[in-house]
């Protein structure tokens, strides 16, 4: 493959999978709002197309044709710089997610990765860190004490609950004896359900820890205290409108589906299927190609529920019960399950 | 492919960049009148120095070279929670950021 | 490739590093740093030092930098004031800066044997790193982990609203 | 064959007593104190019998323990740190760790309630640590790291109540008379050094051994020198003035210290030293004379003393005195024997007299008490067993030590017969003041009405009964039979008289003068108390002596300390400290202003110009790395300006 091929099929790469993620981020954000609804026994969206499947799209148009305003007060090149970093930190990450077996694609080209890297969960998590800078910069820049509150809130947040989904990924990467995500995929890819990391590696303790920490760094229902409506109005995008807000909540969404993705891959087997390699392998190459695609989709669709009823039912954390649980549960709790496993995978 | 993509790059241009690095961050140091700035600059030259670590460690297919960056990443770390603490200390003491109006040994 | 990345990045580094001067605002200067990080982590992968250009952007981009623009927003810094500062900086300082740099691009554009790196000279996986560091270098790790507690103390320390009179005022 | 003794840890299980209560006495239960403190003596003492052993085969004498590594090594000086155990440390360590013992659980008693029991116990610790050091010493210097470490252990106990400024003041004085005496045997050393090369005891001994003909001389300075500090130590004129006031301690540490144990060092010095002393025969005279004078000196003043304890401290001085004359007639054994006996009944004599205070509540006074004797019926019968015994009768201990010391002296050339009735004559003062304590004390009606004694607790009582029978019996041994053991190590003593039965008509003259003076107090004190009164007042001159104790205090303060206070103040205050030392600080006062003041331009306090500056040595620095320096500048420039390819 010359220069020019790599970089022409690496363009429609991530054409292709930023198209899908926008798309699907438009219908998480359906899904929640019709789950939501049927948990508080309403009905949800279901006007605008067949059992509201176009309303994404009437969103997207609202929010695109509201005037844009820019307050007077704002420090303004980080006002607009702020909903980009946070929104294209979002994007990057699924570059290095695998969401399909490898080996389909032309020459040895990886068809369902835009990108096999080494080190996949370092850049995840790196750039995970560099998304708090569009929540910081826009509190502070849009110059409003709520902002200022919802993003010093959110910076102190997002760094103190990095750390335990930091940690709670070290068992993983223990067993798998990697960063790469294929590698950590694979090895859970023998005896399909019972060799997931959750399960087969004793993971659980560590995908409690990453479900909560995954809570607090997407800014999501309990540990949404960044945006709390009651207390803060809107938080850090309390002066933000129109398309420069729909970028801070698409941000939200691809978040939750980032999380969701890494979830997927490390505890739950990835695209594997749960029945173990034996059922997963058939003539049909097609087949073999679209049922992990299947597998890793399904498997994130149920993540996103549990997001979603879990946002339907808990209610929010008080900011000193966040910090404590945070760094007095969480944090011991991780450490606790790194010394487990590793003498676990020591004494095997 | 070839050629324009196996094209290596010499190692004393990244020497260079270290070098150039390096004293942007003294002359930061220099001309900087914000403690933050100030403190700023020398992440810059710590940084600068990380470079010239990891380009000699490619040299000489040398570990530790890294493992010196890393570190240097560690006590900037520590450097970095103090030094700001103590901006913080001083800042709520003089109630000014300004490096030349911090000249005193007392309040 | 190589070439084209490195001059993108070491250009970007530079602009940030002169951004960084050139701001009057510290948030800016932040902002500029982060990029110079952030490129300096590119070209650590350019040198095959991944694990490095990782820790570079969780470390320095994703922590020691957040907290710098936590700090600048918590004091609310603002511009910097125009004061006349120090003689000795600009008549001894810039001199001395002019040589340093003189004496290290003469050094290094003079060396022999500095070899030239692209797609054939490998990646240090994160592998050989650890096994250098947890078995060779273990008790300096684990000294690091001291100085950090240390650090925190230290943090905590400076940092807390004591009962001192100076605060009684405010 | 040579088995390890562990001689070490004699000296070292103190030591680990004194760290212990020392770091952690005060903050750990009291209990814990007290264990510490007993076991660290009961295992030395337990080591010591141990040691035993040596004598019945199980190694060879005098049997070396040497330290592994050597201590000092410079040029041909090769010290090392070596403990000897023979029959002299032998007896000796019996009696430190065995009394010492006894007193630390006296103290127990002793010292309850008192805040400072840990510290108590860990300087009571550290002494026998230096005691039996000193004891055990193979050579001078280890002997004199132990001889300067129980001068420290006697500072810190004599003024342990340091609140106190007359206990204070009294350590004081103890730790400089000392230093005097600690002088002279310094220099001692040196000269030993300087003659012989080396400073162990068994080298030495040989090289004197090989040469008989080395007599006087270089060897009558050197033990002159030692003498000198061995009667600093054992309070010997004219340095004895310490030990009275040192009777501001608590009283155990009276009985222990400047009783059994360390005011002997001096006596051991001399026998450890005895053959040195053996090759200067004057100045065993001069001890001779020394011990004599102290003696009845001592006895003299102790006559009309009204504090229990100083009595008993005139006494010490006393007795200690015939422990030096024993050794200046060159009657080693006779020396030790007192020694040892002495030990037994002037530490029941101190427990007995601190059991009395005790009971009284703290009162020390002789002429406030009386009519004890049928409260604390325990502290009288073996207070009583120690006066009989100090006084000489038979068969108590004493009688044996002290009948051993005259027997020599008497015998001891032609001045004999002198220095034998000196001898007698301060037996005569000595059983007369003890008897007058023991009336004053015991007999007779109450003096202060209002106070209601009672009688210790056991722990107090055990020690005193154990040293009661230790002072009757412990001269049953014989002098003949001890002198007989001791011989190995201090030599035999050979004198023999050619008179028959010469030892038993001394032996019942000294009975009778014994006797002579229970009788005299008997009358004074107990019959005609009134008669005592009368004979002062009688005697006005020479009771107002006495009592002031010849003023050898108010001498060596109008001679001595004021002189040196004056010129102290005058050269050490005005010449040393204002004059050269004010004036060269001054000076580099004044220099370091004028510096200051030019050197402070750069300490703007502004950081930008500090990094300038930095920058600067960087710069420097940078550049003296880049260039190769010749010793030819013109070479170097060469260089610089060609590049630094160009020199190869």
């Amino acid at each position: 493959m010359t220069l020019l091929e790599f970089i022409l099929w690496s363009i429609v790469k991530v054409a292709v999978v930023t198209v899908l993620l926008l798309v699907a981020v438009a219908y998480t954000v359906l899904l929640e709002r019709k789950l939501v609804g049927r948990i508080q026994n309403r009905w949800g969206p279901s006007r605008v197309g067949p059992f509201g499947l176009l309303q994404p799209l009437v969103d997207g148009a609202k929010s695109f044709l509201k005037e844009d305003l820019i307050p007077t007060g704002v420090y303004k090149p980080l006002y607009l710089l702020a909903p980009i970093i946070a929104l294209s930190s979002a994007l990057i990450s699924i570059g290095v997610i695998p969401f399909g077996a490898p080996g389909f694609g032309p020459k040895g080209f990886d068809l369902f990765q835009v990108s096999n890297v080494n080190i996949g969960l370092l850049v995840i998590l790196g750039v995970t860190s560099i998304g708090v800078y569009g929540v910081a910069l826009a509190g502070w820049s849009s110059n409003n004490k709520y902002s200022l509150l919802g993003s010093l809130r959110s910076s102190a947040q997002l760094i103190s609950y990095e750390l335990a989904l930091g940690l709670s990924l070290v068992g993983v990467v223990l067993l798998a004896g990697s960063f790469n995500l294929r590698a950590i995929v694979e090895q859970q890819a023998t005896h399909g359900i019972a060799s997931w990391n959750i399960f087969g590696g004793f993971q659980f303790l560590a995908f409690f820890i990453y479900l909560m920490a995954a809570f607090a760094e997407t800014n999501r229902s309990p540990f949404d205290l960044p945006e709390a409506e009651s207390e803060l109005t809107g938080g850090y995008h309390t002066e933000y409108s129109s398309m420069k807000f729909a970028m801070f909540f698409m941000a939200e969404y691809a978040n939750m589906i980032n999380v969701g993705c890494v979830a997927t891959l490390l505890f739950f087997g990835g695209w594997t299927s749960p029945f173990g390699s034996h059922f997963d392998h058939f003539q049909n190459n097609f087949l073999n190609a679209v049922l992990p695609l299947f597998w890793f989709a399904f498997k994130v669709f149920l993540f996103l529920c549990l997001y979603v009823w879990v946002r339907g039912t808990l209610p929010r954390f008080r900011y000193d019960q966040l910090m404590n649980f945070g760094w007095r549960v969480l944090l011991p709790l991780a450490i606790l399950n790194i010394v487990g496993t590793s003498l676990w995978l020591a004494y095997r | 492919m070839s050629s324009a993509l196996s094209q290596g790059v010499p190692l004393s241009a990244y020497l260079l960049l270290s070098a150039v690095l390096f004293a942007l961050g003294v002359v930061g140091f220099l001309i900087k009148r914000n403690l933050i700035t100030v403190f700023l600059s020398i992440e810059l030259m710590l940084n600068a120095v990380n470079l010239s670590f990891v380009t000699f460690a490619c040299q000489w297919h040398a570990v530790k070279g890294q493992i010196f960056v890393f570190f240097v990443m560690m006590v900037a770390a520590a450097e970095a929670a103090v030094g700001l603490a103590i901006i913080i200390a001083v800042y709520r003491a003089r109630a000014t950021l300004s490096v030349d109006r911090i000249d005193l040994m007392k309040l | 490739m190589y070439l084209a990345l490195f001059f993108l990045f070491a250009a970007f580094a530079i602009a940030g590093a002169v951004n960084l001067l050139v701001q009057s605002h510290p948030i800016n200067s932040a902002l500029s740093l982060i990029v110079v990080m952030t490129s300096l982590a590119i070209l650590y992968l350019l040198l095959g030092a991944e694990f490095l250009a990782a820790a570079q952007v969780i470390v320095y981009s994703g922590a020691v930098m957040v907290l710098f623009t936590f700090v600048i927003m918590l004091l609310n810094a603002g511009r910097e004031e125009h004061t006349l500062g120090s003689r000795a900086a600009r008549a001894i300082g810039f001199p001395a800066v002019v040589v340093i740099l003189g004496v290290l691009a003469s050094v290094v554009l003079r060396a022999r044997g500095l070899t030239a790196n692209g797609i054939q000279q490998g990646v240090t996986t994160t592998e050989e790193l650890s096994r250098v560091l947890f078995r060779e270098l273990l008790l300096p790790f684990e000294v690091t982990s001291v100085l950090i507690l240390i650090a925190i103390l230290g943090a905590v320390a400076l940092a807390r609203r004591g009962s001192g009179e100076s605060e009684a005022g405010q | 064959m040579n088995a390890s003794l562990h001689l070490w840890l004699i000296p070292l299980a103190p030591f680990a007593g004194f760290v212990l209560n020392g770091l952690l006495g005060s903050r750990l239960p009291r209990w814990f104190t007290t264990s510490v403190g007993l076991l660290a003596p009961l295992v030395s003492f337990v080591v010591v019998i141990n040691s035993i052993r040596a004598f019945t085969g199980a190694a060879q004498l005098p049997y070396v323990e040497t330290c592994p590594h050597p201590w000092i090594s410079v040029g041909s000086l090769h010290i090392d740190f070596s403990l000897v155990l023979d029959q002299l440390s032998l007896v000796m360590l019996l009696v430190i760790t065995g009394v010492g013992f006894l007193i630390h659980i006296y103290s127990v008693g002793y010292m309850r309630g008192d805040p400072g029991y840990a510290r108590y116990f860990s300087f009571l610790n550290l002494f026998l640590f230096f005691m039996s050091t000193l004891v055990l010493a193979g050579n001078a210097l280890v002997l004199f790291v132990g001889w300067e470490g129980v001068g420290l252990a006697s500072y810190l106990l004599i003024g342990f109540w340091f609140q106190r400024d007359v206990a204070a003041n009294a350590g004081k004085k103890a730790f400089i008379v000392n230093r005097v005496g600690d002088f002279g045997f310094l220099i001692g050393i040196f000269l030993l050094l300087s003659n012989f090369g080396t400073l162990a005891f068994s080298e030495i001994s040989a090289k004197l051994a090989g040469n008989p003909a080395w007599q006087g001389g270089a060897l009558t300075l050197i033990c002159l020198c030692l003498l000198f500090g061995a009667a600093g130590k054992s309070a010997q004129l004219p340095l004895y003035v310490w030990l009275p006031d040192a009777m501001e301690g608590p009283t155990p540490v009276s009985a222990l210290i400047h009783a059994a144990t360390m005011v002997t060092a001096g006596v051991y010095l001399v026998a450890r030293t005895h053959f040195l002393f053996d090759h200067a025969p004057a100045a065993l005279a001069v001890i001779a004379v020394v011990g004599a004078a102290t003696a009845i000196f001592a006895a003299a003043m102790g006559l009309v003393q009204n504090d229990i304890k100083r009595v008993l401290a005139y006494s010490t001085i006393s007795q200690l005195g015939y422990m030096f004359l024993a050794c200046g007639v060159a009657a080693y054994s006779a020396a030790i024997f007192h020694l040892v006996t002495h030990a037994f009944f002037k530490a029941l004599l101190f427990l007995a007299a601190g059991s009395v205070i005790h009971a009284l509540g703290g009162e020390q006074d002789l002429r406030k008490m009386g009519g004890l004797r049928k409260k604390i019926p325990i502290t009288f019968w073996t207070m009583t067993a120690a006066v009989f015994a100090i006084a000489g009768f038979f068969p108590f201990s004493g009688f044996f030590s002290k009948d051993a010391i005259l027997y020599a002296a008497f015998l001891s050339g032609r001045n004999g017969q002198i220095l034998w009735f000196v001898g007698l004559v301060t037996a005569l003062l000595t059983s007369f003041y003890m008897f007058r304590l023991w009336y004053m004390a015991f007999f007779g009606e109450a003096r202060s009405p209002d106070v209601h004694p009672h009688e210790s607790p056991w722990s107090m009582l055990a020690p005193l009964v154990i040293l009661a029978v230790l002072s009757i019996g412990g001269g049953w041994v014989g002098a003949e039979r001890f002198g007989a053991f001791l011989a190995p190590s201090v030599g035999e003593h050979a004198a023999l008289s050619t008179i028959p039965h010469l030892e038993l008509i001394l032996s019942i003259v000294a009975v009778l003068v014994a006797l002579e003076g229970w009788l005299i107090a008997d009358k004074l004190y107990r019959r005609r108390p009134e008669r005592a009164a009368q004979w002062a007042a009688a005697l006005p001159w020479g009771y107002k002596i006495l009592l002031n104790k010849f003023y050898v205090d108010e001498f060596y303060s109008a001679v001595l300390v004021k002189p040196l206070l004056a010129v102290s103040k005058f050269f050490l205050d005005w010449v040393v400290d204002k004059g050269i030392l004010g004036g060269f600080a001054w000076l580099l006062a004044g220099i370091a202003t004028y510096a200051g003041m030019i050197l402070q331009r750069w300490q703007s306090g502004n950081l930008r110009s500090y990094a300038a500056w930095l920058a600067a040595a960087a710069a420097v620095l940078l550049l003296f790395l880049l260039i190769p320096w010749h010793a030819d500048w013109a070479a170097s420039l060469h260089i610089i300006l060609k590049g630094a390819g160009a020199e190869r």
